[in-house]
């Protein structure tokens, strides 16, 4: 377990999480997609603190912020999809086509 | 060693209600030897009480196929053919806890056999699935593959995104706690019910409940056991609301009561009530729930009428009763609260005229109310109209709150 | 190898298997607790980095967040059992190549970087230095992030609420069709709403 | 002690409390029922043996995997619970520095894996169990964890030994009143019991359990009991002082307080009528909440 390699498994998750986003058309899959790629990086911020930084309490900080904003994007998140469902019955991207045109 | 232990442990038996001479089933409950389990699933013995119509055959087929290995059917009551074996049949006025007894330690040490299923165990549709991820179709849908649509019902799509889907099932007609030979075909969303149809109505009050009063229509009869009669049947009914709202334990000891009464004991009632009403029995009954109007109370009549305020009860008109001062008990809110205090008072009071009583003796064909709702005429009002909206919990407190006269008056067969 | 290296290959596998079959999976339940699970062995991994208190706070919101995930998706997906298997996907190939390059680009560079060695000190009390650093120094950062988390659930309280000062939300809406350019499909709002003779 | 010892002991809790629960529940009914019990020690392992004797059964194309492995996690998630807990001041299984934040991810597990149990046998009332489940096991959850940061605020740390050092004086009972009660409720939610039974009660036919039998349900069974006796042992060792008493050894402090607060629990699930699922809701959301942030407050004010 050298820094490394989590940084390795990291970079993994958030491949997995940017292949997610970028494929499934469904709102909430998309969301899981961007989920994943903010654990990859909570993984790597964690890694980061704990093999270079000694232990500063900073780093720490760091992960929980972002942990909130990975509350925050579920929220919103969530939040529009519902105002969009109830606006355009459209629970897929492709529902959404306003700025095409 | 694992056989013998088990074979000491109360008898888990699933009880499916049947209508003809159907006996009364919690004289079972009074044998700490028998556990009378929630679901098929955890029972070893499926009891068939009386005879089930024979539009239920098949749920009682489905049912026993849901039995755990190994299982046995058993039968009580007066109408079985002569080709079920002595082991697994009892007589109605016959006490089966020892056959079942000896049933299940057979079952269990292999020396009766398991009995097989009845349904052939396949999936109801072929599996249709093509394509690369056996989807057999292309979109969100993707496709039949089952051989039928989606598990969804055919009505409107109600989803806005913050709603759970809409699904449709059947229940009934054997369940615990649910009005013996009732199937409902349900919608629900999430634990909601949206709307309720009636497939197969209630069976109507069991024999074991009327006896005495089809009796008083031929004979003189006693006043004592036509009230003992009233009694048990209103604890019964108790006794199934006390176990919905979590108090399988109180819910017991009605039974057992009933029990009692029928068997001309000298019972209280008050401390059971005492010990529902410590638990909370008021708070687990919202104020309000199952209210029914005027009119329909009217119209069903017994206590239900009562229930809503009408001091209605053809008891006030026989002078037996008018020489004990007799009064009609009433209640005023007409909701379930009140249908299930006016079964605790009747209960309390046919007791009390059993005791200042225990003698008098009623000439054939004298006018006496029956414990349950009015058996005619027809009534334009469905049970299903009270159920939508309601908590899956709440509906079954709703029709359990009715007296099985009374459910089959609302839920006579709806013809499409 | 030592108990360590090898716990930690058990989790960055199941990590990065779980995290994959997420998208592979034809039920949403399945989905979003296969995403759970990517996350606990992330937490899991946290906690041999010497940091205990941010792995298991991972895994404690993370259970809870894919909890209220799942029935979010069974409400919105048209097919949320997955009894009938599905693909909805769209841009296969690019987003396939998409994460494969972002991978080995991210891989290349960890491996050619040469990073610092400076591991936590063992002893380190890593909880209470958070807890004071929270409360300390960076209390006005971290007082930022609990009002943004405020101001969020307000929000999207407001986003998704039905009735607003105009009418209700879904005033005019269509339906998505079942299949691409088809008849729009399920519930079809009365048109105008009640609010179509209103003075202006 | 050794590693090995204390672990025997660990299954030695475990399973004795689940037992001695089993028996209470019996004699308990058996009172409410008004009858004499049925040879109360042994029933609960005939019953035991029947349900091994009994069939592992399959439903209509089930979700397989999660329906057999959420009985299992289940009772690990109870046996973690238990670990956490100190038998003596020397004495622990899993001695966490962040051991209240970890029974917090058991907790939150437990609604995960008791919502898979009813979702995953595709069959109705299991569903309705599960929903009922979530919809009450998460709030619950909340206010059982403003209860257990209020006893953490006094020891300075989230380390469950360190929490039961702080009570040498006086034991958090007495400082938090109100923190016990709201934290039994999480017992009886965690466990599905008397008026939290929302997931496996008899209305819904037995629940996320109405289709399972055999070993299965046997270990689910268990796990409910064990998941019962965690609570009881956290909560002994966090607001009772755990295994601190004069007289007897750590130890046994630890299994009498566990003992007395397990007695509490099954008393409290015979004799409270369960209300209907949105009232409780409303109770809880609207009441409990309130009530433990305001009683985190006190806890806060009375460390300063």
């Amino acid at each position: 377990m050298t820094l490394t390699t989590i940084l390795v498994v990291a970079a993994a998750l958030i491949g997995i999480g940017l292949y997610g986003t970028l494929s499934q058309q469904s709102f909430v899959m998309l969301m899981m997609g961007l989920e994943l790629m903010l654990n990859g990086v909570m993984l790597a911020a964690v890694g980061f603190w704990s093999l270079t930084a000694g232990g500063l309490p900073t780093g720490q900080l760091l992960t929980i912020i972002v942990m909130a904003v990975m509350a925050v994007e579920m929220a919103v998140g969530f939040a529009l999809i519902t105002a969009v469902y109830r606006n355009r019955q459209a629970d897929v991207t492709e529902g959404l086509t306003t700025l095409k045109h | 060693m694992l056989e013998r232990l088990a074979a000491r442990a109360p008898v888990p038996v699933f009880v499916a209600m049947g209508r003809d001479r159907a006996p009364a089933v919690e004289r079972l409950l009074q044998s700490a030897d028998i556990d009378v389990t929630a679901t098929p699933r955890h029972a070893s013995i499926l009891l068939v009480a009386g005879r089930v119509r024979d539009s239920d055959q098949a749920y009682l087929d489905r049912i026993h196929d849901q039995l755990p290995h190994p299982r046995a059917t058993f039968w009580w009551g007066d109408e079985q053919g002569d080709d079920v074996d002595e082991a697994q049949r009892a007589a109605s006025f016959d006490d089966p806890v020892i056959s079942l007894r000896a049933l299940y330690r057979n079952l269990i040490s292999g020396a009766h056999a398991s009995e097989t299923h009845r349904l052939a165990d396949e999936p109801p549709a072929p599996w249709r699935g093509k394509g690369d991820h056996g989807q057999g179709g292309e979109g969100m849908m993707g496709g039949v593959p089952y051989g039928r649509m989606m598990p969804m019902p055919p009505t409107p799509d109600i989803r806005d995104g913050l709603a759970l889907d809409v699904y449709t099932t059947q229940i009934g007609p054997f369940m615990p706690y649910w009005p013996a030979g009732l199937v409902l075909e349900v919608t629900f969303q999430g634990d909601v019910i949206q709307s309720a149809e009636v497939v197969h109505p209630p069976y109507p009050p069991r024999d074991v409940d009327r006896v005495p009063f089809d009796r008083l229509l031929h004979e003189t009869t006693a006043l004592a056991q036509v009230e003992r009669a009233r009694a048990a049947h209103h604890l019964v009914c108790i006794a199934r609301v006390l176990s919905l709202v979590g108090l399988p334990t109180l819910s017991r000891r009605a039974q057992i009561l009933a029990v009692r009464v029928r068997a001309n004991e000298r019972v209280a009632i008050e401390p059971l009530r005492k010990a529902a009403a410590r638990a909370g029995l008021r708070a687990a009954l919202a104020p309000g729930l199952g209210r029914i109007d005027d009119r329909l109370a009217r119209e069903l009549g017994g206590p239900a009428q009562r229930a809503a305020g009408d001091a209605i009860d053809d008891r006030s008109d026989n002078p037996t009763y008018t020489r004990l001062d007799f009064t009609p008990v009433t209640q005023t809110k007409s909701d379930c609260r009140a249908r299930l205090a006016q079964w605790f008072n009747e209960a309390e009071q046919a007791l009390a005229l059993v005791s200042a009583a225990p003698d008098a003796m009623m000439d054939q064909g004298a006018l006496v109310e029956a414990p349950w709702a009015l058996r005619a005429p027809p009534i334009d009002y469905r049970v299903t109209e009270l159920l939508p909206g309601l908590e899956w919990s709440e509906a079954l407190l709703v029709l359990n709150s009715f007296d099985s006269a009374a459910l089959c008056r609302m839920a006579p067969l709806e013809v499409p | 190898m030592n108990v360590t290296d090898i716990a930690f290959w058990i989790f960055a596998a199941i990590a990065v298997v779980s995290g994959w079959r997420v998208f592979c999976t034809d039920s949403m339940v399945r989905a979003s607790f296969l995403l759970m699970l990517s996350f606990i062995a992330v937490g899991l991994i946290m906690v041999l980095l010497n940091a205990p208190y941010l792995g298991i706070a991972t895994v404690f919101m993370m259970a809870v967040e894919m909890m209220v995930m799942a029935l979010f998706m069974v409400m919105y997906m048209m097919n949320p059992a997955g009894l009938n298997p599905m693909m909805m996907v769209h841009q296969h190939r690019f987003s396939i190549a998409a994460g494969v390059f972002l991978f080995a680009a991210l891989a290349g560079l960890i491996i050619v970087t040469r990073f610092a060695s400076n591991p936590v000190a063992p002893g380190t009390e890593v909880v209470a230095g958070l807890g004071k650093e929270l409360l300390g120094d960076s209390m006005l950062i971290f007082e930022t992030a609990g009002v943004t988390l405020l101001a969020t659930m307000v929000a999207s309280v407001i986003l998704s609420s039905r009735s607003g000062r105009f009418g209700a939300a879904d005033t005019g809406s269509v339906p998505p069709p079942l299949e691409p350019g088809g008849e729009p499909a399920g519930r079809q709002p009365e048109q105008g709403g009640g609010h179509a003779h209103h003075h202006h | 002690m050794t590693t090995i010892a204390l672990t025997a002991a660990w299954v030695a809790f475990l399973l004795g409390m689940a037992w001695y629960v089993a028996v209470l529940d019996g004699l308990w009914a058996a009172a409410r029922e008004g009858r004499s019990p049925r040879a109360p020690l042994a029933n609960p392992l005939y019953r035991c043996a029947t349900m091994l004797r009994h069939q592992s059964n399959l439903t209509e194309a089930p979700d397989l995997l999660n329906w057999r492995l959420a009985p299992a996690l289940y009772a690990g998630l109870a046996g973690t619970g238990v670990a956490l807990v100190p038998f003596s001041s020397t004495n622990v299984l899993a001695d966490l520095d962040v051991g209240i934040v970890w029974w917090g991810a058991i907790e939150a597990l437990t609604v995960v894996i008791v919502f898979l149990h009813g979702w995953s046998a595709n069959s109705q009332f299991g569903l309705i169990g599960a929903y009922r489940y979530v919809a009450i096991g998460l709030p619950v959850m909340l206010i059982s964890m403003f209860v257990l940061i209020a006893t953490a605020l006094p020891a300075e740390s989230l380390a469950i030994p360190k929490i039961i050092e702080s009570q040498r004086g006086f034991w958090n009972v007495i400082r938090q009143p109100v923190g016990l009660p709201l934290f039994l409720l999480l017992g009886l939610s965690l466990s599905f019991r008397g008026p939290f039974n929302y997931a496996d009660s008899a209305d819904v036919a037995g629940g996320t359990a109405a289709e399972v039998s055999g070993a299965p349900r046997l270990v689910w069974e268990f796990a409910r009991l064990a998941m019962l006796t965690a609570v009881a042992a956290v909560a002994a060792s966090v607001f009772l002082g755990g295994y601190l008493g004069p007289w007897f050894p750590g130890p046994m402090w630890l299994v009498l307080k566990t003992a007395a607060v397990l007695l509490v629990l099954v008393g409290l699930s015979h004799q409270l009528a369960r209300i209907s699922p949105s009232r409780m809701m409303t109770l809880i959301w609207t009441v409990l909440l309130p009530l433990s942030f305001l009683h985190l407050v006190w806890a806060g004010v009375l460390a300063l």
